[in-house]
C-alpha cells in the first residue's frame, strides 16, 4: 500500500459523545479527530486508511436546518476531499438515519465521492440513500456496533483502493438495486428447470428478478370533526404558478414546490398552468382546478364544511412508476404537514 | 411414441478444402462443391466461405443465423421438412450431427442488422458461438430482390450449406448417441403417476418480415398455440427467420438444440413428467396477445399440467404476453417459471423490467441487454465492416482511441438467450 | 378528436374509421387510410398515443415493436382504435410502460440516420404483417 | 408519495384515475377520477355540470378522511 486513504466520518451528537436528546439541537461542528464510532472505525482499517475528522449535528439540527447543515457539510467535504465518506452507523434511529441518508446522498450525488454508513433494514433513511451509498445492514440496537464497524471499514478499504466488491451477500452491505450481470456456472434453462422443481416439491428459491415490493402503511384514523379540520391540497399533476418559479420538471421531478394559496379562492388560469409532461395538458391549462380542486376545497371552508385549507400548496410531477424520488418528496412534505398540525391531506394524481 | 436417437461426431477443427470429410475430428468443407450447390438458387450471386475457430482474433459481423450441419439417418426426411425437405415426421429415427460445428450465415438484408459473434477475448465470453467451429457463408444477393426474398434466399442458404455439409456424417460412426424417447402423455403418466406434469411454452417471434419463425415450413404468425412433440424440435422442425434482435433471438441452432427442452428431458421421469411442448407466437395486435395467452392456458389446462416454463424470444411489446401467459397460468393455479432478458440500462441502476405482475414469483434472468462490452479490434472480420460502423456509430464515444468498440450486449449473438441456452445473468448489488 | 401542433389527418376513399394509424413514417401515409402523420419523432409518436388512450382510445397494436434494434427505429407505426367512453386502464399502463422501456433505451443513442430508408420499409411490412393478423375479423 | 405522508399518521386521500396504481403505491384511502387529464373535471360536461360533479367528488374525498378504515378502501 503506497499511502493510507483519506475517511471524513459523520455523526450525531450522542455517538458523538457530546449529550443526549438535550442536545439533538446543536449545530454542525467539525472536529480534526477521531471521536466515538470513528476511533473503532478507524482500529479495523488496519493501517490502509486513516480517518481525517469527525462531523458531530444534532439529529434535531439537522433535520429542521436542513439546507444549512447539508451546506455546511458539503462544503466542508469539498475542502477535506476524503477519499470515502462514512456515517452512522444509525441502527434503527430514525431522525440520526435520516440524516445520515441525507448527507450521504448529497455528497454521493453533488461531490461524487463514494459513501459508506449503516442502517437497520427498517430505518426511513435507507429509502433515501441505499442506491447510492453502501448501506450495511445492521442491528436495530447500538448493541450491534461490534459487528458492524467492520464490515464498514472492509468495504471502505475496498472502495478507497479500487477492489471490486463482492455481492451484498459477501460484504454485507444492503443491495443497492444495481443489477448487474455476471457470468455464472449454469446456464439459464437448467436455472430455470431447478427452480421449477424447487417450487413444486414446495422448497424455497429465489427469483432471478425480483419484482418491486410495495410495503403497506396501517391507515391513519380518521378525522372526528371536519368542520375543525385543517386540509391540505397535494398534487403530483405539475400545476404550478405562472412561469414555473422553481423550475419544477415536467417529468421525473427532482423537486417539489409550495406556494402560499391563502389568498386565493381557486388554481385559475393563466395564474397557474401545469407543467407535467405526462399528459395532455389542454383541459389542466383551461381550469387547473381541474387537476387540484382548490376552488372546490375553498368552498367547503366557507360554508363550513372543512375547518380550513391550510395555507400552502404542494406540487410535483410524477408517474406512478418512479419510486426513490417520491419517497423523498413523501418524507419531507409529510414531515412539513405534521409539523403545521395538518389534520388531513388530498393527494390528486394525474 | 416417438423415439429420437441423436448420434453426435465430435468436431475438434474446421477447414476448407477440395471435398467434404471428417478425419480425427478435423471437418473439412469442400469450398467449390458448397458454393456450387447454393449457387443453384438463382437468387444467389455470391457466396463466400471462411472459417472462424474458437480462439482465433476474428469477428463474424452481422450474422443472420446459426445451423447445426446434421443428417437424417433413419425415419423422416433429411433437412428441414416443410422447408429444404418434403414434409415428414420430425422427432424419430436417428440423425447424426456434426457436434462442436455450425454454419453461420452472414450478410445483410436491411443496414441497421447487428449481431456480432467475437470468437476469442472478452467478446467470446458472451456468446455461446465462440466455441464452435464455424463454417461462415456470406451470401450475396441478385440485385433488385425485394427484402421478403432476399430474407429467405438467406435463410435457405444457410439451411441448405447445413445440409451439405452435414451428409458427411452419413456413413460415419458417432463418437456417442444420445436417445430422446417419450410415450404419449398416457403413457408416460401411467409410468409416473406421482410426477408433477410440467409443459414447456415457447414463445417465438412472429411479427413479419425479420421477425418471423417458421415450424415445419409454416409461417408460426399464422398459428394458433401449437403442441410439439419434446423431440421434434429437437430434430429440424423449427426454423429462425429473424435476425434482428441479436442478443435475444433464438437460432436456427438453438431451436435444433433447445436447452429448455435437453434440460427439462434431463428431469424427465426423475422429478417431473414432461408433456410438451406449447409453441406460443407473439403477436403485434393486443386482442392477438390475448388470443395467443388464452390459448396456451387452455392447452395447459386441457393437458393438466401442474407447473410450465415459459421462454420468451425478443423484447419490448413481447414482454407484455410473457407476463399475460404468467398472470393467466398462476391464477389457474399453473406453477410458472419464466426465462426472459432485462434492461436496467448501461449501470445497471434502472428498474429491471417497465411491465410487472405481482405473480411473476420465479423468474430466470438471461442478463442486461444494456449491458456494456468492450471489444478490442479484430485481426480479420467476416462480413460487413459497415456494420461495424453501426455498431460504433451507436452512441458518442463508442469507438475507442486504441480501436476497441464499446457496444452493449444487444448487439452479441445469443448474449442474453430468453431459452436460458447462455450463462449470463443479472443479481442484486 | 383533438388534432393538434403538426399532425396532419390523411384519410382517402371512404372507409369507415374504426381503426387509426399514429405514425411519422411517410411510406404507411402514403399507403394506408385513416392516418394520423406527423414528422415529429418515435418519441412524439408514443406520446400523442398516450394522450389518445388517455381521452379513451384504445391500442390495437402494441406500441413497441419486437425486437431492440426496432427500438432505435427513427420510425413507428401503431395502429388504435375509435375512442371508447371509458378509459382501458391497462392500455393506459402498456403505452405508459412503453414510453419508459423506449426513453430507457434512446436516451443516449444517436438516430440512425444512415438506415432510415431501411427502417422506414420494415416498419411499414410489420405494420401490413399486423393487419394481417386476424383476417377474419370484421373491421 | 402516499405512503410516507401517511406515515406521519395524517389520513391522506388519493384521488387518481388508474386505481390499480394507487393501490399499489400504498393508498389506502382511494377516490376514483374522471380521467389522467383532467382528474377532477370533466370537459365534456356542460359547465353548471362539472362544478357539480366536482364538488360531489372532492366531498366524497373530504368524507373519505373522516372515515375509519382498516384496508385499502374505494370510496366510488
Amino acid at each position: 500500500m503506497s499511502k493510507e486513504f483519506k475517511v471524513l466520518y459523520y455523526v450525531n451528537q450522542f455517538f458523538g459523545q457530546v449529550g443526549g436528546e438535550d442536545k439533538a439541537g446543536m449545530k454542525p461542528e467539525f472536529h480534526k479527530d477521531k471521536i466515538g464510532p470513528a476511533l473503532g472505525f478507524e482500529n479495523q482499517l488496519k493501517g490502509e486508511g486513516k480517518v481525517a475528522g469527525t462531523i458531530i449535528c444534532g439529529d434535531n439540527y439537522f433535520n429542521e436546518n436542513k439546507e444549512e447543515s447539508l451546506s455546511y457539510i458539503l462544503n466542508l467535504v469539498k475542502q477535506e476531499a476524503p477519499d470515502v465518506f462514512v456515517a452512522g452507523p444509525a441502527f434503527n434511529a430514525g431522525r440520526y438515519g435520516v440524516a445520515c441518508a441525507e448527507i450521504c446522498r448529497a455528497i454521493a450525488e453533488e461531490l461524487n465521492i463514494p459513501v459508506v454508513t449503516g442502517m437497520y433494514k427498517e430505518n426511513p433513511g435507507l429509502e433515501i440513500c441505499q442506491h447510492v451509498a453502501y448501506v450495511v445492514s445492521t442491528s436495530d440496537s447500538a448493541g450491534g456496533m461490534r459487528k458492524a464497524l467492520p464490515l464498514m471499514a472492509a468495504i471502505t478499504s475496498k472502495i478507497a483502493q479500487g477492489i471490486e466488491l463482492g455481492s451484498p451477500e459477501e460484504e454485507g452491505y444492503i443491495p443497492r438495486g444495481m443489477r448487474k450481470t455476471i457470468i455464472v456456472d449454469k446456464r439459464g434453462s437448467l436455472r430455470a428447470v431447478e427452480m421449477l422443481v424447487k417450487r413444486l416439491k414446495g422448497e424455497e428459491f429465489a427469483t432471478e428478478m425480483p419484482m418491486p415490493v410495495f410495503d403497506m402503511v396501517t391507515p391513519a384514523p380518521a378525522i372526528q370533526d371536519l368542520s375543525k379540520a385543517t386540509i391540505a391540497l397535494c398534487t403530483s399533476g405539475g400545476i404550478v404558478p405562472a412561469g414555473n418559479p422553481d423550475h419544477i420538471q415536467s417529468a421525473s421531478a427532482q423537486k417539489w414546490g409550495k406556494y402560499d394559496i391563502s389568498q386565493r379562492s381557486a388554481l385559475n388560469a393563466p395564474d397557474y398552468y401545469t407543467t407535467h409532461g405526462g399528459y395532455d395538458p389542454v383541459y389542466a391549462n383551461e381550469i387547473p382546478d381541474r387537476v387540484a380542486p382548490l376552488d372546490i376545497l375553498k368552498e367547503l371552508e366557507k360554508e363550513g364544511y372543512i375547518g380550513k385549507v391550510y395555507e400552502f400548496f404542494y406540487t410535483t410531477t410524477g408517474t406512478g412508476t418512479s419510486v426513490s424520488n417520491s419517497v423523498k418528496f413523501g418524507t419531507e412534505i409529510g414531515a412539513e404537514l405534521k409539523a403545521a398540525g395538518v389534520d388531513g391531506v388530498i393527494l390528486t394524481s394525474t | 411414441m416417438l423415439k429420437l436417437e441423436i448420434g453426435r461426431i465430435h468436431i475438434k477443427d474446421i477447414q476448407l478444402g477440395n471435398e467434404t470429410s471428417v478425419k480425427n475430428g478435423v471437418l473439412t468443407v469442400d469450398t467449390q462443391g458448397l458454393i456450387k450447390f447454393l449457387r443453384e438458387d438463382e437468387r444467389i450471386k455470391d457466396v463466400k466461405l471462411d472459417v472462424a475457430k474458437p480462439g482465433e482474433k476474428v469477428r463474424i459481423i452481422p450474422v443472420k443465423d446459426v445451423i447445426e450441419p446434421r443428417v437424417k439417418i433413419s425415419g423422416g426426411n433429411n433437412g428441414f421438412p416443410g422447408v429444404t425437405a418434403k414434409q415428414a415426421q420430425c422427432g424419430e429415427g436417428r440423425t447424426h450431427v456434426l457436434y462442436g460445428a455450425a454454419v453461420v450465415t452472414v450478410g445483410d438484408i436491411v443496414g441497421f442488422q447487428e449481431g456480432v459473434i467475437d470468437m476469442w477475448g472478452e467478446g467470446a465470453k458472451w456468446t455461446p458461438f465462440s466455441q464452435t467451429f464455424n463454417l461462415t457463408v456470406d451470401i450475396q444477393v441478385a440485385d433488385g430482390l425485394d427484402p421478403h426474398t432476399h430474407e429467405e434466399t438467406v435463410r435457405i442458404a444457410g439451411l441448405r450449406a447445413a445440409e451439405f455439409v452435414g451428409l458427411v456424417g452419413q456413413d460415419m460412426q458417432p463418437d456417442e448417441v444420445v436417445t430422446y424417447e417419450m410415450g404419449s402423455i398416457f403413457e408416460e403418466t401411467a409410468k409416473y403417476p406421482d410426477l408433477p406434469k410440467v409443459l414447456y411454452a415457447e414463445m417465438m417471434i412472429t411479427q413479419g418480415l425479420l421477425h418471423d419463425t417458421y415450424i415445419y415450413g409454416v409461417n408460426a404468425q399464422t398459428i394458433l398455440p401449437s403442441l410439439l412433440h419434446a423431440n421434434e424440435e429437437l430434430d429440424n422442425a423449427v426454423i429462425s427467420g429473424n435476425c434482428v434482435a441479436a442478443c435475444d433471438k433464438i437460432t436456427t441452432y438453438q431451436h435444433q438444440n433447445n436447452s429448455a427442452i435437453l434440460d427439462l428431458y434431463a428431469q424427465h421421469g426423475k422429478e417431473i413428467n414432461f408433456l410438451g411442448c406449447i409453441m406460443v407466437p407473439e403477436h403485434t395486435t393486443l386482442s392477438g396477445k390475448m388470443r395467443a395467452s388464452d390459448y396456451t392456458l387452455k392447452l395447459i389446462q386441457m393437458l393438466g399440467a401442474d407447473a410450465v416454463v415459459v421462454s420468451e424470444e425478443g423484447y419490448g411489446n413481447p414482454d407484455s404476453d410473457l407476463l399475460i401467459i404468467c398472470k393467466k397460468c398462476e391464477k389457474a393455479g399453473v406453477k410458472t417459471v419464466l426465462i426472459t432478458d432485462e434492461c436496467a440500462g448501461r449501470d445497471g441502476m434502472s428498474q429491471p423490467l417497465a411491465d410487472t405482475v405481482p405473480e411473476a414469483v420465479a423468474v430466470v434472468s438471461g442478463g442486461n441487454v444494456s449491458h456494456v462490452v468492450t471489444l478490442p479490434p479484430a485481426e480479420k472480420i467476416i462480413g460487413n465492416v459497415e456494420a461495424i460502423a453501426v455498431l460504433a456509430g451507436g452512441w458518442e464515444g463508442a469507438l475507442l482511441e486504441d480501436g476497441s468498440l464499446q457496444c452493449e450486449l444487444n448487439a452479441v449473438i445469443g448474449a442474453t438467450s430468453e431459452i436460458g441456452y447462455h450463462n449470463v445473468t443479472c443479481r442484486l448489488y | 378528436m383533438v388534432v393538434s401542433g403538426n399532425y396532419a389527418k390523411i384519410r382517402k376513399g371512404r372507409k369507415s374509421m374504426k381503426n387509426i394509424i399514429i405514425t411519422n413514417n411517410p411510406l404507411v401515409a402514403e399507403k394506408f387510410e385513416d392516418v394520423y402523420w406527423t414528422d415529429g419523432s418515435v418519441e412524439e409518436i408514443l406520446i400523442k398515443i398516450r394522450d389518445l388512450v388517455y381521452q379513451g382510445y384504445e391500442l390495437v397494436s402494441h406500441p413497441l415493436a419486437s425486437s431492440l434494434r426496432m427500438l432505435f427505429s427513427p420510425y413507428r407505426s401503431v395502429i388504435i382504435s375509435t375512442p371508447k367512453q371509458q378509459l382501458n386502464f391497462e392500455h393506459a399502463q402498456i403505452i405508459e410502460n412503453s414510453i419508459i422501456k423506449y426513453r430507457n433505451h434512446t436516451s443516449c443513442r444517436k438516430t440512425d440516420d444512415q438506415n432510415r430508408d431501411d427502417y422506414k420499409r420494415i416498419d411499414l411490412l410489420l405494420l401490413e404483417a399486423a393487419f394481417a393478423e386476424q383476417q377474419g375479423m370484421w373491421q | 408519495m402516499v405512503k410516507e405522508i401517511e406515515r406521519y399518521n395524517i389520513p391522506i386521500v388519493h384521488m387518481a384515475t388508474i386505481t390499480t396504481i394507487s393501490e399499489s403505491v400504498g393508498a389506502n384511502r382511494i377516490v376514483p377520477t374522471v380521467a389522467i387529464p383532467h382528474p377532477v373535471g370533466n370537459p365534456a360536461l356542460k359547465p353548471e355540470d362539472e362544478k357539480l360533479m366536482r364538488k360531489a367528488m372532492v366531498k366524497r374525498a373530504v368524507d373519505a378522511l373522516a372515515t375509519e378504515i382498516s384496508e385499502a378502501t374505494h370510496f366510488d
